[in-house]
């Protein structure tokens, strides 16, 4: 018998942390699956944040780097400006990157830093106890919204790839899902792109993934795929923003 | 002997760290140290290093955490405004324990304040502007001289100790123009960069650079390791400049600009027949208590001055242990101390 | 002939992989709380999978290696 | 004199704060000071939680217990960590269905309950903690079954109310096994 | 008698702000102290104020100083890496004399450091950790009694002197629950705020808020009238508790949760016939220096004890200027100090 | 005979420090001709930025607010808060506003903060002596591009008009040139424009005004305002970006 | 008839009114220096001045008042 | 002692930093002791600018001055400011196309010169601050013609080389003055 699935190398081999269901631990799988696939772990430098992540340095088996809320886009600038034949990528959340994080993604985007930045999109804080982001939907009910997110008090949820991809800098950027599998597959197709594009010196690459936080929505793991899909993909549609027919 | 320049401060601090190995360069423009900036963005491509403007100083020095994670030697460089915004940076770097070297070129302040000279920073660069139990070690340069060497000093700190290094001057010595000699070849010391996250190879563990420890236990012993440190370099690394101290009834103590000023003091009084002499720390952190030690039997008082509100004032107190009375005198805002102000102090000390 | 191994003591039980399962062979076990205090995932009817490896690309944590 | 120093220790998700919170609630409701404290791990679900209660006719000095004179734990790990905190003759309660560790100590007055299965049984796990407050409640009498009613309503949003019974119910059965 | 409710501490924090007459919060959300936002976005819509959650702690600070130019009551919250982020704008509202409150749950450092409490953050607050010549009046409060009175204070003190005050907790007030009492009604302080930015409807000369004054002889005005104020206030807000000082042998100085555990040392310690007693400073600045003068005759040593490597230390060594000896015992990184411990190193002292 | 022209009332007749030629006095006057026409200058709260402009509190009649460097719209958001009946706006340089406060202009928008916006960019840092802005050109030399900026090494420029406008929250967004007479006439028209929206409630309004710094381009004023015209607004098209259809 | 009347110490000598008038009765006066330093713009045909004030629309610094 | 403490003052804009600065590099090459101070106004044009310069045998203690030997001014409120900074029997030079205003002190050596109007005669409004330096020099011997025409090759870049003979010319017409 063959092994047909099993863990990736790059992916140590512990318990993650993260909640039950949390499809954080999937995007981690299809990240390590790409370094493993592209044989570039022994090279790779990666970069965590501050979100439920915040330790993924534990979990990944390439050189790590923890990066202060918002900066790892200005940490992974600093690394691949001083190892430009490695690999860097930046782990981040939506509180992260599209919150404290807006001036450092923007510029390295705008820059074309040739670094890979892996996007989770979950529509809250995750760590914090589920706060409102950036991206959360209007009328969802976080602990800072408690009435509903309101568009005329809060504004309404920013879309990051449409946003980002009006820069001339960024190479590739993909959104992608992480409810099911047809999806997950697609989502690991467009993070080795993102790496792939990077290997080739095209420039900044940005894959988000629509993810879930069962915890702090209050759902049930099967719902919060659910809610993925019905809710989350309407106001951020998958799609290639950047980089259509870039070909690596 | 290698070359003897007519240079701005600025345009040295930069020469030195790039004779120093430095070869990349994170910053933001803010006056007075832009020449920095300009000095890197001219000479960096040229030497094969890496000059990037950032988008912020919080940007910046989350750069310089990122290449320090890597084991380069790097640098950045701001004033006052600027240090404020890179705190929770440095911050990071020294929970990380990360050598880098920062640069504050001081102005007046709180808040935007004004462009010209100051050392209110004292307290943010000694005593932690940033969160938790951490140090810096703070180089105090009086003179261009003393600009460049203490500079290719703060990067071999850095690396040897594993922490952030800042050479903390002011708009006089980033603005003033005197000549330096440099030299051929800087003794350069070459430290382990073992722990360094540059990619493993597949030939040992991964590396991780973090500052990070959920569990307090192992925090704690993390703040003990790092006070441990911070104790032998306060032993080994004090460094201080003793001027006519011998018979000095009157002891000051000054640094950066401030202490070429009160050299023109000593000067001034010796000629009136007031035997003043001066003690100038040129490590802030570690405070140089030793120079203290050294003189603290001679002279009748001691006399602060600083272009702040009396800050540095505190270690001078608790230095001298209440042994001898300390005075202060100082200017703030972007004011300079002058030679007779000083001397009207002195006086008034002296006839108490 | 395929076969699926879970590592019981990794499973958070979110029950991700029995729902994709196409063969709905994986269920609950809820005779057992695992060390982490979870009713962990088994599959009852090993001989049905059909080693299409949906449970493992869904588990997120790695619980599960697929045989074929 | 009236004082009695808790320890509750297991994972997070299993109510081991809200239990103390009930508790200090109550303690509040029969006239006596009270303090409560959480640590508060990183993690939302699955990391290790702990709280320290404190009921006392006396004013509280420190919130921060360094021993206690009852402990509950809900996992292996908090049985490690906590068992030497008890003092002497003081109450251990532990959720049998998820400690298989014993204590090491005997001089102690330990006492097992079964509440996480109890409570999976009884329809609803995350009763599993009132189990144990009932046994907490049976062995030191901290706090009344009435005041721990009141607390209940005091404390959850109305729209929980209709499942207090069953809660009282819960603890009856921890009071009683 | 007002209202007696079991509380978390930053609930009350909360709480107390919006019965301080505070109508406008800014925050950013940080362990461990989120439960004020999530207090304030549940309650200021009730009392028609503004809860806005700001995009980083840089501009919740900035926010804050926008609310505060207009004359409004406002205040932001945050934990040690995010006050560390507000440092510039802390300056900047010093130099603008804006009245605000902040308030600091600490947490172990440095960097990303960790969760749970600490004190590590006292130089920051207490000495600037921004640039320039400032200082915050900053209230350290030990119960959650204290936490509600003395953020009603903070408002008060903060419209009063025209400055930042601060609120500097840590982990466990601010995540324990105790019993506080509310009073029926606040007793607020009405500040002249015709400096106000708030449209002058052709009515007055237009008003400035700002922090920068180009010309360094009026950039040195502006901080000798602050250096002025900062003075007055020292004279006159020191606050402390003294706790069984009058006969002890050995006093402990300590603030916040660990002031706590120092009073179970107390008793403890006057069990076993040591008579020991408690400093208790309020107010971290200005430095209860007073309380120093009153007690210093007695005791034979002073103890400090802190969540930190020594910091406070400092200021203790500077109130008591060596006429005791001053001793030292803490805990870093999350860890708090345990009885056992300080009563070991009591009994250390003793037999020294 | 009748005044045809003569000095706004919101702008105090004090002389202003900016350097022959440049014109951030023209925009200064723009924006005080707005407040004098839509009688708004008793009510208007003005923020300063850090810049040339840092002390244009001096200048603009209204009460004015000096902010740090790229928080303008986090301190006009304060401000607006707490005086929704108000007028606020801020008016910021480029490195101001596209560098080191993008997160706070980014987040502004979004909210569709109910502020104006005066942008001005001038392709370059003026204050601190003619450092490399998000906003240089390609090629455009500057002290920190010694050589030219270089899209590989530098970034290319942002348009900020352009990313802005993928926001939901923006009611307004227009750019403008003060190059020649015309453009004045139409950037004045934008400027009050820009107001009236704030005034009707609708949200975020921005302008960014192509200006010029004759000191740190090395050109005289007139050669200058060529190069606004010749060079600038290719790559930055005047028109409408956000906004183009509302009535106010 | 038109008039412009210049605050000739206001005046920094950019040439920008020179440049836009459309009947080019503008010149710097190079015989005087103002107190800033600079040498600033006259008039030297008032009677031409059609009052369209672009002069004065495009002077950075408020020098120009146009009256008609 | 050669003691030289020498104090520029005017607008931006007006060569006052550059004057300073190639006063002391032909200080460096006389085999002097130097030390260069700018003080560096917010403005880019136009706002007050002044250097302070020191040329000396002696190691100089510091750049700061509180008095000079001389004072070089290019407007009016520059030369309010500094006057009262010269040392008896000091020398000033005005230049007088721009400063109306008269010294007060009579215990000084005052010299005028139009340097502006000069340069822009000369067809180089630029050059004014050389006309200056060259009263300086005659006035001083602080540093020597040549050693200030070395300067210039030293500090302008090659592609400005050119204009040097127009300098130096202009530097003569300021001794001869
Ligand atoms: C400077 C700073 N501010 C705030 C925090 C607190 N903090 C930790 S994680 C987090 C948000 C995480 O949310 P997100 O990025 O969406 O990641 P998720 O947890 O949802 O995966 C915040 C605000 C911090 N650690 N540092
Ligand atoms: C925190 C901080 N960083 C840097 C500076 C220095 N600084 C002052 S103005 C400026 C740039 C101004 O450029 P821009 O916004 O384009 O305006 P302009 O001067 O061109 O009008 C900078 C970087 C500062 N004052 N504060
Ligand atoms: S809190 Fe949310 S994002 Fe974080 S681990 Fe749990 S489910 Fe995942
Ligand atoms: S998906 Fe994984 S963690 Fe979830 S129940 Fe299945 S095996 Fe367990
Ligand atoms: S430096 Fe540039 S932007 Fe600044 S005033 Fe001068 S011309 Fe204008
Ligand atoms: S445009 Fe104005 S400043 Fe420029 S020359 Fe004409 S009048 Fe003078």
């Amino acid at each position: 018998m063959a092994v047909v699935f099993d863990r990736p190398h790059a992916l140590v081999d512990i318990p993650m942390h993260y909640c039950p269901g949390c499809t954080h631990g999937i995007a981690h799988r299809l990240v390590a699956e790409a370094l493993d696939e592209l044989d570039i772990e022994g090279r790779t430098v990666g970069v965590s944040s501050v979100g439920c992540s915040y330790n993924n340095y534990f979990y990944f088996n390439c050189d790590m780097i923890q990066a202060a809320h918002g900066r790892a886009p200005a940490v992974a600038t600093g690394v691949k400006r001083s190892l430009p034949d490695n690999i860097v990528f930046t782990y981040q959340g939506d509180g992260d990157l599209a919150a404290i994080g807006t001036a450092e993604i923007v510029h390295a985007a705008a820059r074309g830093e040739n670094i890979t930045v892996i996007f989770i999109n979950n529509t809250i804080y995750g760590m914090t106890s589920g706060q409102m982001a950036p991206t959360t939907l209007l009328n969802q009910v976080t602990t800072t919204t408690p009435y509903g997110r309101d568009a005329k008090e809060h504004g309404n949820p920013i879309r990051v790839c449409e946003m980002l991809s009006t820069l001339k800098g960024p190479a590739y950027i993909e959104r992608a899902s992480l409810h099911d599998i047809k999806n997950i597959k697609k989502a690991k197709e467009a993070v080795k792109k993102a790496f792939k594009v990077q290997m080739a010196g095209k420039g900044f690459s940005l894959v988000e993934l629509l993810s879930t936080c069962p915890t702090n929505w209050g759902l049930d793991p099967l719902e919060s795929l659910d809610r993925v899909k019905n809710e989350m993909m309407e106001y951020y549609p998958l799609g290639v923003f950047a980089g259509k027919d870039l070909e690596v | 002997m290698g070359e003897r320049l007519l240079m701005k401060g600025n345009e040295v601090i930069a020469e030195a760290a790039i004779r120093a190995g430095c070869r990349h360069y994170f910053g933001y423009p803010i006056t007075p140290q832009t020449e920095i900036a300009h000095y890197m963005a001219k000479k960096m491509p040229k030497v094969g290093g890496v000059f990037l403007q950032a988008e912020s100083e919080v940007s910046a020095i989350n750069m310089v955490y990122g290449a320090a994670s890597t084991g380069k030697r790097v640098m950045t460089s701001s004033s006052s405004p600027g240090i404020s915004l890179k705190q929770e940076g440095i911050s990071y770097a020294s929970g990380a324990q990360l050598p880098a070297v920062i640069v504050n070129i001081m102005r007046g302040g709180p808040g935007l304040g004004g462009i010209q000279p100051s050392q209110s920073d004292y307290f943010q660069a000694t005593k932690g502007g940033g969160h938790g139990d951490y140090h810096l070690i703070v180089l105090a340069p009086s003179s261009v001289q003393e600009l460049y060497e203490l500079t290719v000093d703060a990067f071999n700190l850095a690396d040897q100790y594993r922490m952030v290094a800042m050479i903390l001057g002011d708009g006089v010595l980033g603005q003033m123009m005197e000549v330096v000699n440099f030299r051929d070849e800087e003794p350069i010391v070459k430290a382990d960069k073992s722990w360094a996250a540059s990619g493993h190879g597949m030939k040992r563990e991964h590396n991780t650079v973090t500052s990070i420890h959920l569990d307090p236990a192992v925090l704690e012993q993390w703040n003990i390791a790092l006070q441990d440190k911070y104790k032998t370099i306060s032993e080994k690394e004090q460094r201080f400049e003793l001027y006519k101290c011998d018979d000095a009834e009157i002891i000051i103590v000054a640094y950066g600009s401030v202490a070429r000023i009160a050299k023109n003091v000593v000067q001034v009084a010796r000629e009136e027949g007031i035997k003043v002499g001066l003690l100038r720390p040129i490590t802030l952190w570690p405070f140089p208590t030793k120079a203290f030690e050294q003189v603290i039997d001679k002279p009748n008082a001691f006399l602060t001055v600083e272009m702040s509100s009396g800050q540095m004032l505190e270690d001078v107190m608790l230095a001298v242990k209440g042994r001898k009375p300390v005075h202060f005198t100082g200017r703030m805002g972007g004011m300079i101390p002058k030679v007779d102000d000083i001397m009207a102090k002195i006086r008034e000390i002296r006839a108490d | 002939m395929a076969k699926v191994t879970f590592r019981e003591d990794r499973c958070k039980g979110c029950g991700l992989c029995i729902q994709v399962c196409p063969k709905k062979i994986i269920r609950e076990n809820r005779d057992r709380i695992n060390a982490k205090g979870y009713f962990p995932a088994e599959v009852v009817e090993m001989d049905k999978c059909i080693g299409c490896a949906f449970c493992a690309t869904i588990c997120p944590d790695c619980v599960i290696k697929v045989e074929k | 004199m009236f004082l009695h120093e808790v320890i509750i220790a297991g994972f997070g998700g299993q109510g081991i704060l809200s239990a103390g919170r009930l508790i200090a609630y109550a303690g509040m409701l029969d006239g006596r000071e009270v303090s409560f404290l959480p640590s508060y791990g990183p993690e939302m679900r699955g990391g290790t939680a702990n709280c320290m209660v404190v009921v006392s006719d006396e004013p509280i000095a420190s919130p921060v217990l360094n021993s206690c004179t009852a402990l509950i734990v809900m996992n292996n790990p908090s049985l490690e960590k906590f068992e030497s905190y008890l003092k002497k003759d003081g109450v251990l309660i532990t959720d049998s269905s998820l400690v298989q560790k014993k204590p090491v100590r005997d001089d102690i007055r330990s006492f097992e309950l079964p509440a996480t299965l109890m409570a999976t049984d009884a329809g609803n796990k995350a009763f599993s903690n009132i189990y144990l407050i009932g046994k907490l409640i049976k062995e030191t009498g901290i706090i009344t079954p009435e005041s721990f009613e009141k607390a209940l309503y005091g404390v959850l949003s109305k729209s929980k109310h209709y499942l207090i019974p069953q809660e009282m119910e819960a603890l009856k059965a921890g009071m009683d096994y």
